[in-house]
């Protein structure tokens, strides 16, 4: 009943937006929207805790895992509807956007938002795939919302790159399905679905399974942002409007991250974790490494923070690498609060972007001379982002390095701490580049930052920290979280 | 009736890896498109085949589906487009033709190679003709790689993905349903989407960014 | 333990204070809470060191995942006391000192984040907790940085400066305690030290190797210093004192827990190359501060020399003790650590005075500075006092601690072992060449800037701080002389703490008393003895002067070699002061200077102007970091081509991905 | 012996040594002056004439310099106490002076590098260019010279295991072998060219002069007139006193009192006095012999000593 309310909520806000014209109040009605999907995914939180959830002749499941994914994706789906009044003003002030486009954007983003929000609640290996596939279509529109060369351009690239590699965690999915019949010995109403494959998942045939894993780590991977299949990321991050980055690159990666989270269980049921952990440690690596050489010289903001992303989920992969059950806590915990901040640090772009004109980092200066508040929140995001303390990708940064280093990692683990370092020493050069200096241009009174704006930034700041500070909250569901995907 | 539904599988599995590396020969836009509708229906009939061979009412649904989506609808989308543009000839690809015939071959050989172990598991008739499935994606991947024109990559985004399909027919039977229904409708899906980025594109800036589009790099 | 977390919990509650209240209070009331906090931590600190007992708290409400722990035990208590007491001192200078910038929502939180962080690291007692606490400082301390002088181009270079470097160093630290958890089933020091001589030699080298190089990075050890001759300059001087007193100590303290502590010691080349650290740099750091111009520069030069000889002492004690001498082992690691403490207090009080000097002229450049002893004579017998002590004049708390390290080195070389004795040998050289340079240096530093006339307008028109800062600067002079008229009293104090570094009780080599004793060496100092008799004598130098000659004087002007007129231009700067020995040392300091020539237009024979400019860089920063950083953007700048725009590109990554896959899997 | 036997001595050595270094010390000046006039062929001023010059600049105007704060008339004193403190506790006459057991090497050298600062100090007090260039020169030499002067002492300190100098000198006594060991001699060269340093002679530093290319101690009390430059003349003067006297009794030990009687509280008097005049002699004859160095050239002269004094610690230690 609850999995049904949470996907009914975004899917009834959908309609309304597609029967009325563009109104601002409508743009409030996504983020109440939002706001009863974080209530809900909370009580489903609470709920999982003792036992898997189930909906609609078990074709919808919940256990701990959907449920913290439904609180992230919530959560940060929150930011950015709250933003969407805001970039549709601004949109159509600077005449990018009309009332028709408008409409547009909100209900493609309460698909989008449905999308994920299936993908983590089906009970279906299959249907996972679908629904990630789904996003893609949702969100090349939102992409391509500005209509400008460059929109299309990142829109056109984006659906071309994420289709052959989604296509290819189809032909893995296809291959589990092969090696789960052959387990079973029959199909049932249940095949492919996440109970059944794990009950066989001992006895998936090795050589299968293990090709099926590469192609689906390939392919998710490619939704995620790993390398090789990143290179849509950067483009798609930079012309999609804020709050539309904000959540591909708080949650979409992640929600397909999610996916892998799956299918690493059972890569390692029927694999041993020998395979798996290879496989996540190279592409790991190689997103690390891509991403810290990509930064050292950046020059376009929104891209600068693409990559930023590019590199955590290289620190996820690697966390999933280890496997541990402290390890997937912490991997949920960093996508938790890799979600919050990036959706913060896309949204203060937006402004930026908004009210500088462009994203071009040499082109600005002097920011927190002339916009004190924003630039304070931008400032503070990306020390968040560079993990430190008392920000929760801190914690989960360094007991993800601890847990690698107990499965014998070390080695990745030196690498990846060397990477951090230069990615640090790079956004800490950018970051300075616009945040400090002298103002480029002669504003007069530092100008100040709107209510509606500021106040979720910094709760969102103020919650990031809390939950790096506080165990309570969380604490239990992460351990239960992390059990699921245990073999 | 066993020697004639193999002929037929057979029969209908080659045509598709035919068409796939017709694709890569042929230069006009028009012909890669009718080559395309030909490896949908062809895939269509290898779905009719095994359902009929093995009574499964599912996948003679799924059959007639990829029938109408993969044999008709896209390639009619497809045709469509390619109407709008009047240069309409894969003119200059990255690898030339004969290059990628050779190319193509390779992959052949690659995908027969690397399909035992995965046919090893049940081996069947069917199973046999997955390397074809295989050498499909492979040579789709390709195309979409050294290919310059827009339709051309999105033939090899179907063609990867009638290629898959390829695969889960000869491998399972097709798979669940919903998940059957779900991708086809997926891959429509991103056929229209594409469709209309390109004429949306078309419609705001000229015909050259959309072949070499450079704009965003870093 | 509880009084402990009051002292923490007034720190947290002045944080937040700062964050929230209005401009007006935010300074007082913040600053006054943080104080409470550090006279709190000072007296816990002092209470662990005499009942030498050690308590833990555990909190998994804290730190997900993980949970916080704290342990005070005397070794964390000796570096507790000493930045709680500069802390103390910083918040209070803060009140009179804190205007703009500083005065800032952030600076003031940082502050007090940055104090409580001071505290919280020597009490951290897991590896979740200690990185915790390591990294808040970081980054509290890279902010502070930041707040004063955003927009000066030196505040920014260092800030980026000591961040990358320190989280290097971070990371350093991290993987070296990582590796040592890799075996033991928890993560706290206790299970730590319990498990480590299980782990290969190998591993414990290799984890000790890690380990050292981020924390001597944060000691501002040679060569990873290139960030603190540019970082401490720059911060707020409440912040400078903070982290040239005790923040460089963490780094120490860190090399103490982990090598003596939590690894039980070790080989003996893992000392060697502690001490081998601190040869180079106290000696490079003796080096540079002879010839900065800038105060907080050469200050900070200074911290890196000093924090040489306490690693040399760290080293000495280690080898010792892998000779088999734990008694003169110990007496080693106590003159380190009571170096340590003295260090704290008298460069925090420099520091706090540069900042008083720079609040009233507005420059720190001594070339501009002089005469200051007349308009701020407060500020001037600060610093005399503590120059003295840093000079290690006797009576004052250097000389102490200096003396306690040489009977440490002199008594190695006894029967140390052939490393111990290498060790031993530089230390001693490294000693005496330091004193030397270190004289010239803060004979500089007084000379030049408060002696003379005002070089430049606003060093004339200087006018004494408020009380507040003048308080705090007073406070941080009382260890100064206590240390160092009666050492003694703190010896079973340094005994307990030294115990805890070194792994075992061991009976103090020290006898007790108000003086230093060390019998087995029949070497001994009575400083109070000796200062009476300095006063004494100076009373009747002073009486006879009174009565045998004319009471008062007569001012006249200066001999100008016949001329009139003597300009404030005429006397010798803090470059030209240093020439000499720039010059002798040429070799290693590289220094450049340009001499600009102007003719008069009618003869070349005249000159209308000569222009004269000296630089001395910092040579292993130019040759040694800007190639890598240079080789890196580079490395950065190619890789864009990575991302070209092309699509096929783009496409052929994932293929070729898919032919490996199916090639090496299938 | 009862204890205060042993502390009435004790007073009664430093009383002595503090007397003689006060008068000896500029007496010894004046040998110094009258051997390098007979050396040099001219009848030179008296051997007291040092003096009489104190006596004469007391009696002065006291004048201090405008800009001048009270580091003008504290220096002296802080040098004059230095020096008396470090004479009074070091085992000249006896091995057991008050407060001996504190006459520690470091004790001493840093007891005479406060001296030195504190006079580089008054150098920069008045403010004009001479001042600041003595003391620049002042500290440059000080800088390179006080550590061979520790290493050199720290050899010494090998043989005897302790940095205590009545210690050292006792256990020199028990081992005269030791004084003519290579460690020594070694030792002996670096002090020698440490004293000469220090104590500003020929060929680092012409008393004499007052050229302003040339001078370095004299540059440094140019500002000083009556009272206050008797007092640091009287300083200075001492310190060379203590100086050589000093290394006198490091290498000749002998004479010096070490039990409780009034006859070797004579006997290390009279001995002190000639070992010190042998020192002096043997200065003088070297400032005789050389022609001051240039500036630039001092640091190599000064390298040489430290370098010495780490051979002797070395060779101290090999041979152990």
């Amino acid at each position: 009943m609850l999995i049904l309310g949470i996907l009914a909520i975004p899917l009834a806000t959908t309609l309304l937006a597609a029967g009325v014209s563009w109104r601002p109040w409508i743009g409030w009605a996504t983020a109440v929207s939002s706001t009863a999907v974080l209530g809900l995914g909370i009580w489903l939180c609470v709920t999982t805790l003792s036992g898997s959830q189930w909906a609609l002749n078990h074709s919808l499941r919940a256990d701990s895992l959907s449920a913290f994914m439904v609180v992230v994706i919530a959560t940060v789906s929150l930011l950015a509807t709250l933003f969407t009044p805001r970039t549709m003003r601004q949109e159509m002030e600077s005449g990018i956007t009309t009332a028709r486009y408008a409409r547009h954007y909100v209900i493609l983003m309460q698909v989008f938002i449905t999308c994920m929000l299936l993908a983590v609640l089906t009970a279906n290996l299959g249907v996972l795939w679908v629904s990630i596939e789904a996003t893609t279509i949702a969100t090349t529109f939102l992409v391509s919302h500005r209509r400008t060369d460059g929109a299309f351009e990142a829109s056109w690239k984006y659906v071309i790159l994420c289709s052959i590699g989604i296509a290819l965690a189809f032909l893995g999915t296809v291959l589990i399905y092969y090696a789960e019949l052959h387990a079973t010995g029959s199909v049932h109403s249940s095949s492919l679905d996440w109970t059944s494959v794990m009950a066989v998942a001992h006895h998936l045939d090795p050589n299968v399974t293990r090709l099926a894993f590469a192609l689906l780590v390939v392919g998710y991977g490619t939704k995620v942002g790993l390398v090789p299949m990143h290179s849509w990321l950067p483009d798609a991050h930079s012309q999609a409007p804020a709050p539309v980055s904000a959540l591909m690159s708080g949650v979409l990666l992640t929600v397909a991250f999610y996916g892998l989270l799956r299918f690493r269980a059972v890569a390692v049921a029927a694999l041993g974790p020998t395979f798996p952990r290879t496989l996540l440690v190279v592409v790991g690596i190689a997103s690390l490494v891509l991403a810290t050489v990509m930064l050292i010289a950046q020059r376009d903001l929104k891209r600068m923070l693409a990559y930023s992303s590019i590199e955590h989920m290289g620190l996820l992969a690697l966390g999933a690498a280890a496997g541990t059950p402290l390890a997937i806590a912490a991997v949920l915990l960093h996508i938790l609060g890799h979600g919050i901040t990036k959706a913060v640090l896309f949204l203060s772009a937006g402004e930026i972007y908004y009210l500088e004109g462009t994203t071009e980092m040499a082109k600005f200066s002097g920011l927190l001379a002339r916009r004190p508040a924003l630039a304070g929140i931008f400032g503070f995001a990306l020390v968040s982002l560079v993990a430190f303390p008392p920000f929760s990708l801190f914690v989960s940064e360094l007991t993800m390095a601890r847990a690698e280093v107990d499965a014998g990692l070390w080695w990745a683990v030196a690498i990846s701490l060397v990477c951090l370092s230069v990615i640090f020493a790079a956004l800490t050069r950018h970051g300075r580049q616009m945040l400090m200096g002298t103002a480029s241009t002669t504003d007069a009174a530092p100008s100040t930052l709107a209510p509606s704006m500021a106040i979720p930034l910094v709760t969102a700041l103020v919650a990031c920290a809390a939950l790096g500070v506080l165990s309570w909250p969380l604490q239990s569901l992460l351990a239960h979280a992390a059990q699921v995907v245990m073999p | 009736m066993n020697s004639t539904y193999i002929a037929a599988l057979e029969l209908a599995a080659g045509a598709v890896l035919v068409s796939a590396v017709m694709t890569l020969w042929r230069r006009s836009v028009r012909s890669i498109v009718s080559m395309l509708s030909l490896q949908g229906m062809a895939l269509s009939v290898v779905a009719i085949v095994l359902a009929l061979h093995e009574h499964e009412g599912a996948l003679f649904v799924t059959g007639c589906l990829v029938f109408v989506v993969k044999g008709l609808v896209v390639p009619g989308l497809l045709r469509r487009v390619s109407r709008l543009d009047p240069r309409s000839r894969e003119s200059r690809p990255l690898v030339n033709v004969p290059a990628s015939l050779v190319f193509a071959a390779v992959l052949i050989v690659l995908s027969y190679v690397v399909s035992s172990r995965i046919t090893g598991l049940s081996p069947s008739d069917a199973t046999h003709l997955v390397p074809v499935g295989i050498a499909t994606v492979l040579v789709g991947y390709f195309m979409l790689v050294t290919r310059r024109r827009a339709v051309s990559k999105i033939v090899g985004l179907i063609l990867v993905d009638n290629g898959i399909a390829l695969v889960t027919f000869l491998l399972t039977s097709g798979v669940p349903l919903i998940v059957e229904l779900g991708s086809s409708l997926d891959v429509l899906l991103v056929v229209v989407v594409l469709q209309f980025l390109m004429v949306s594109m078309r419609h705001h800036s000229d015909t050259d960014r959309l072949t070499e589009m450079k704009g965003l790099r870093d | 333990m509880n009084l402990f977390l009051a002292a923490l919990g007034f720190c947290a509650v002045g944080a937040v204070c700062a964050a929230t209240l209005t401009r007006r209070v935010r300074v007082p009331v913040s600053a006054s809470l943080a104080t409470i906090g550090c006279l709190l931590a000072v007296g816990v600190a002092l209470q662990v060191l005499i009942t030498g007992d050690s308590s833990t708290f555990h909190t998994a409400q804290l730190l997900p995942m993980t949970g916080l722990s704290l342990t005070l035990d005397p070794l964390g208590a000796l570096f507790i006391l000493a930045s709680s007491f500069v802390g103390a001192a910083a918040c209070v200078y803060c009140v009179g000192y804190a205007r703009g910038a500083m005065a800032s929502r952030t600076a003031m939180t940082m502050l007090m984040i940055f104090v409580l962080t001071l505290l919280a690291v020597p009490a951290a007692s897991s590896v979740m907790s200690f990185m915790f606490c390591w990294e808040l400082m970081a980054l509290s301390s890279l902010l502070l940085i930041l707040t004063d002088q955003s927009h000066s181009r030196e505040a920014r270079g260092a800030a980026l400066w000591y961040g990358v470097l320190t989280q290097l160093g971070a990371a350093s630290i991290l993987i070296g305690l990582l590796l040592m958890t890799s075996t033991s089933s928890g993560q706290t020091f206790a299970d730590l030290s319990a498990h480590s001589l299980s782990l290969s030699p190998s591993t414990r080298s290799f984890a000790f190797v890690l380990v050292l190089l981020g924390f001597a990075s944060k000691a501002g050890a040679v060569p990873f210093h290139v960030w603190l001759p540019k970082a401490h300059p720059e911060a707020p001087s409440p912040a400078s004192a903070l982290m040239s007193s005790s923040m460089v100590a963490m780094g120490v303290y860190g090399i103490i827990r982990v090598g003596a502590d939590l690894l039980h010691g070790g080989t003996v080349w893992w000392w060697v190359a502690v001490a081998l650290l601190g040869v180079v740099s106290a000696l490079y750091g003796a080096l540079h501060a002879t010839t900065s111009t800038d105060l907080k520069r050469l200050l900070a030069y200074s911290t890196i020399d000093i924090l040489g000889l306490v690693l040399i002492g760290v080293g000495a004690a280690g080898a010792l003790n892998d000779s088999g001498l734990p008694s003169v082992a110990h007496l080693a690691m106590m003159a380190a650590l009571l170096l340590v403490v003295a260090h704290a207090a008298f460069k925090g009080a420099l520091f706090l005075a540069a900042g008083a000097v720079e609040r009233a002229t507005g420059t720190r450049n001594l070339d501009e500075l002089g005469g200051l002893i007349h308009t701020m004579p407060s500020t001037a017998l600060v610093v005399a006092i503590s120059a003295g002590s840093i000079m290690a004049v006797p009576t004052l708390s250097g000389f102490s601690s200096e003396w306690l390290l040489l009977q440490g080195l002199l008594h190695g070389f006894t029967d140390a072992s052939t490393p111990a004795l290498i060790v031993m040998l530089l230390g001693v050289i490294a000693l005496a060449l330091t004193g030397g340079l270190t004289a010239v240096a803060f004979v500089k530093l007084f000379g030049i800037g408060f002696l003379g006339q005002p070089r430049s307008v606003d060093a004339a028109n200087a006018v004494e701080v408020p009380l507040s800062m003048r308080i705090a600067m007073a406070w941080l002079v009382i260890p100064s002389l206590v240390i160092g008229v009666v050492p003694g009293l703190f010896i079973s104090l340094l005994n307990r703490a030294a115990s805890t570094g070194m792994g075992a009780t061991v009976v103090s080599p020290i006898d007790h008393g108000t003086g230093l004793v060390v019998s087995q060496l029949r070497g001994a100092i009575q400083p109070a003895a000796l200062l009476v008799g300095l006063v004494g004598v100076l009373a009747l130098v002073w009486l006879v002067n009174q009565r045998l000659a004319q009471r008062h004087a007569r001012r006249v002007d200066a001999w100008g070699c016949g001329r009139d007129l003597q300009t404030p231009r005429m006397q010798y700067t803090a470059t030209s002061f240093a020439e000499p020995l720039q010059r002798v040392f040429a070799d290693v300091l590289r220094p450049q200077s340009d001499v600009e020539v102007t003719h008069v237009t009618e003869s070349r024979y005249y000159e209308q102007s000569i222009m004269y400019e000296n630089r001395v860089g910092d040579v292993l920063e130019a040759r040694g970091y800007r190639p890598i950083i240079t080789a890196a953007f580079r490395v950065g700048v190619f890789a864009r081509r990575l991302q070209n725009g092309s699509i096929h590109r783009y496409l052929a990554f994932g293929f070729v991905a898919l032919l490996v896959i199916l090639v090496v899997v299938a | 012996m009862s204890a205060t036997t042993t502390t009435l001595y004790g007073v009664a050595a430093t009383l002595v040594q503090v007397v003689l270094l006060g008068l000896g010390g500029p007496l010894l000046v004046g040998v110094m002056a009258k051997v390098k006039a007979r050396a040099e062929g001219r009848v030179g001023a008296p051997v007291v004439q040092p003096l009489r010059d104190l006596r004469k600049l007391l009696t002065k105007e006291r004048l201090h310099a405008r800009h001048a704060s009270v580091v003008l008339p504290l220096a002296p004193m802080v040098i004059l106490a230095s020096t008396v403190v470090a004479g009074a506790i070091s085992p000249l006459v006896s091995t057991h002076p008050l407060l001996g057991s504190s006459a520690d090497i470091l004790v001493i050298v840093y007891l005479l590098l406060t001296g030195s600062a504190a006079a580089a100090l008054a150098g920069l007090d008045a403010g004009t260019a001479f001042g600041g260039m003595g003391s620049s020169r002042a500290m440059t030499i000080g800088a390179l010279a006080e550590p061979a002067l520790l290493v050199a002492v720290i050899a010494l300190s090998i043989q005897s295991g302790t940095s205590n100098l009545p210690s050292i000198m006792s256990s020199t006594l028990t081992h005269p072998d030791w004084v003519f060991g290579p460690s020594r001699l070694l030792a002996l060269g670096a002090l020698l060219i440490v004293v000469i340093a220090e104590t500003g002679r020929i060929p680092v530093d012409n008393p004499a002069t007052h050229l302003e290319l040339t001078m370095v101690h004299e540059a440094m009390i140019l500002e000083y007139a009556g009272p206050e430059l008797a007092l640091f003349s009287l300083g200075e003067a001492m310190r060379l006193g203590l100086l050589f006297s000093l290394v006198a009794n490091l290498f000749l030990p002998w004479g010096i009192m070490t039990d409780h009687t009034l006859l070797s509280l004579l006997l290390g008097t009279v001995a002190l006095v000639a070992k010190t005049l042998l020192v002096a002699l043997g200065v003088a004859l070297i400032e005789v012999r050389s022609a001051k160095l240039r500036l630039f050239r001092l640091p190599e002269l000064l390298a040489g000593g430290f370098v010495l004094s780490v051979l002797a610690v070395v060779t101290g230690l090999v041979t152990r």
